[in-house]
């Protein structure tokens, strides 16, 4: 595998996933609109955003909001460099894939707090604060519970721990898994109930500054970033590209999009906590259930 | 050993970038910035890290980073009294001789790593993260172990410092141990 | 080394041309808006201030206790590379060192460091 | 390649002596302490990669590296929150004394 061919297989991945979820997410939120006006609503939106001035706050920290967007794409597209798609590659395989992922995704909290700070702005000043205290408070589950697939593969390679639930996939060895690393993952993402720092509360918080072509360049990398954390999920939780009949690549393309899709679902159903609770919610509830769910694996992996 | 042109290349590109910004740190007015670009040296030295075949390292020193240097920009504007620098200011006292000692001790130990012999015993191709965690469930669990009890220090440490309810009442309200009051004097 | 140099390259191509494109767009956008569309948002209010001010978070022993919880995950990770091989000895090591440090957050939970009004 | 990387690592500490001995701020400070053990990292990797044979004691080292800044960091963030409490001070010169 050539890093152009990887490079156009995550170009591919980003931008097909990125578009399935807002299909997805105008089907289940949009309100009054019909079946096919969804499938065309983000080219319409998209072009909509392009074509509006980007407009600038008194004295804004440029360079920030410059670097914002392009480094939260950038995070999404090495995240996804880590999972293996079409099927095993020895040459591209990253011996500390898992690590990669990690660091990656904790890199995103920069991001979100630089492109609040930016605008010089009280609104999303607020919503950089709100996403540094919900991902304080989530980031060692979500890294647990990814690290807990590494277990029994004996290895911290995505593709390794792919090749190993050849048997069985590790939604059914460890069910506390998946359920956990969804919601840390939609709040990595700042997606679904989890999106206080964007939360129409604070009259959109960290976009509330940003138009036109930045807040286009941002969605995309939103979009891009909820595809990789739906990759990972679905390599390390559903086999990847494990799977009968069907060649490797669509395997991963079908049960990303089923992520995917299932995100956009709760993201639009459940109902939104406040962000004190939620960081008690995540010391008290999810890292101590992450914890056990490492032990009870690492036993049953005995 | 004989490492490749490329690594001589990435080693340059990474350690030219680290030592710059950990440069930019001390010479931004911005707050915010100054923690970011210390971020930026840190990431440089994990790539470094990553070109010297500890991939784990100098992923996971990334990792580590990323988190504390938010932290600390958050902690930086809470403390200063101007944290975006939107008016110029230097924070800075005794500048010559720290200067003088930071060029010494640079000059020192640049000296030091390039006339001093080492011996030349490249680490083998192996997995070095295996190797690592038999280390530390083997030899070295004690210093594993005496680490976590470190952390339980630090932990308890940090919240009994920083907490805002004391144990005698709010900070703000200044949280002293209250007096004893016995009344030893005569009765009226 | 060819999946992490293609990370790297990944990220910096994207680093760039996206950044760049949104300098361009900047510098094209920001030439005609006037003071009064400059004025941030903040919901209608009179901007009195600057937003980079001092402000206090409230969850600040949250964050000390995140830091030093972090550590643990740096030991995790080679831990569960060779779990398997260590077998009972491993996860007996890990079991107490995560309850030493589980002691520190029933700690942070007594004094209430999660909450804050 | 040891050469270079050594003067790159002495290149870091030498910055982070200056930080640390001329600013002010305690944050600041502490960045300064931090850029020293980001080279401290930094050699130990090096002598790890090119002179010991790849010894897991190495790495072990990185990571208790590691531990130390964590530690500091930690620590030196609640003792400036608790000195700020009570002397709404955040430089050093604002402290004669360490005691209430």
């Amino acid at each position: 595998m050539t890093t152009l061919g990887i490079g156009i297989q995550v170009a591919a991945m980003l931008v097909g996933g990125a578009y399935v979820l807002a299909v997805a997410d105008r089907l289940i939120g949009g309100s009054g609109s019909n079946v096919r006006s969804a499938f065309s609503y983000p080219v319409k939106r998209l072009s909509f955003l392009m074509l509006q001035p980007v407009t600038t706050t008194e004295r804004p920290d440029l360079a920030a909001w410059i670097l914002a967007p392009s480094l939260l794409l950038g995070l999404a597209a090495v995240g996804a460099v880590s999972i293996p798609i079409g099927g095993p590659s020895p040459g591209g395989d990253i011996p500390a894939g898992l690590v990669l992922f990690g660091a990656a995704m904790l890199i995103v909290l920069v991001a979100v707090f630089i492109f609040g700070w930016a605008p010089n702005s009280v609104l999303p000043m607020i919503g950089g604060y709100r996403f540094a205290a919900m991902v304080l408070s989530i980031g060692i589950p979500f890294s647990l519970v990814v690290l807990t697939t590494a277990i029994p593969a004996e290895s911290l390679s995505v593709g390794t721990i792919v090749e190993s639930q050849s048997s069985l996939w590790y939604l059914l060895v460890q069910p506390l898994g998946l359920p956990i690393y969804l919601i840390t993952a939609a709040a990595i993402a700042f997606w679904g109930p989890f999106d206080l720092p964007e939360g129409t509360d604070l009259a959109g918080g960290i976009v509330a500054e940003a138009s036109g072509a930045r807040l286009a360049m941002w969605r995309f990398a939103r979009a891009a970033l909820m595809v990789t954390l739906s990759l990972m999920g679905a390599a390390v939780f559903l086999g990847g590209y494990l799977g009968p009949v069907l060649p490797g690549w669509l395997w991963t393309v079908i049960k990303t999009a089923v992520l995917l899709i299932l995100l956009a679902l709760t993201g639009r159903t459940m109902a939104r906590i406040r962000v004190q609770r939620f960081v008690w919610f995540g010391w008290v509830v999810l890292l101590p259930l992450a914890l056990v769910d490492v032990f009870v694996s690492g036993w049953v992996a005995l | 050993m004989n490492p490749g042109l490329l690594s001589y290349f990435l080693v340059s590109a990474f350690g030219i970038g680290a030592v710059v910004s950990g440069w930019l740190v001390f010479r931004t007015d911005s707050m915010l910035r100054a923690a970011y670009w210390l971020m930026v040296s840190f990431v440089a030295v994990g790539a470094m890290l990553v070109v010297l075949d500890a991939q784990f390292l100098g992923l996971i020193l990334i990792l580590m980073m990323s988190g504390e240097m938010t932290i600390m920009a958050i902690f930086m504007i809470m403390f200063m009294m101007n944290p975006a620098g939107l008016n110029p200011m230097t924070m800075v006292h005794q500048h010559r001789t720290s200067m003088v000692a930071g060029v010494g001790s640079f000059l020192v130990l640049a000296w030091v790593g390039v006339v001093a012999e080492f011996p030349d015993r490249p680490a083998p191709a192996v997995d070095p993260t295996a190797a690592l965690g038999e280390e530390l469930l083997g030899r070295s669990m004690l210093i594993f172990e005496s680490a976590g009890v470190a952390l339980l220090a630090v932990m308890i440490g940090a919240i009994a410092l920083a907490a805002k309810r004391g144990r005698f009442g709010d900070a703000d309200a200044g949280s002293v141990e209250p007096e004893i009051d016995v009344d030893t004097g005569s009765r009226t | 080394m060819v999946g992490i140099g293609a990370a790297l390259i990944v990220f910096v191509a994207l680093l760039l041309t996206v950044g760049a494109a949104q300098w361009v767009w900047a510098a094209t956008g920001e030439n005609d808006s006037t003071v009064p569309e400059r004025v941030p948002f903040a919901g209608g209010a009179e901007p009195e201030f600057h937003a980079w001010n001092r402000f206090h978070i409230r969850y600040y022993a949250m964050a000390l206790l995140f830091l030093a919880f972090d550590m643990e995950m740096v030991f995790m990770y080679p831990w569960a590379v060779v779990f398997v091989r260590q077998g009972l000895l491993a996860l007996i090591e890990m079991l107490m060192f995560i309850l030493i440090l589980v002691v520190g957050m029933v700690y942070a939970w007594r004094e209430k460091s999660f909450e804050w009004d | 390649m040891i050469d270079l990387l050594l003067v790159i690592a002495a290149a870091v500490f030498g910055i982070g002596v200056y930080g640390a001995l001329s600013q002010q701020s305690f944050v600041m400070i502490m960045m300064g302490l931090e850029l020293m053990l980001n080279s401290a990292v930094l050699v130990v990797v090096t002598f790890w990669w090119g002179t010991t044979g790849g010894n897991p004691s190495g790495q072990l080292l990185v990571i208790v590296i590691l531990a130390v800044m964590a530690v500091e960091a930690a620590i030196g963030f609640a003792l400036v929150t608790a000195v700020y409490r009570s002397r709404k001070a955040d430089i050093t010169e604002k402290l004669r004394r360490l005691r209430f």
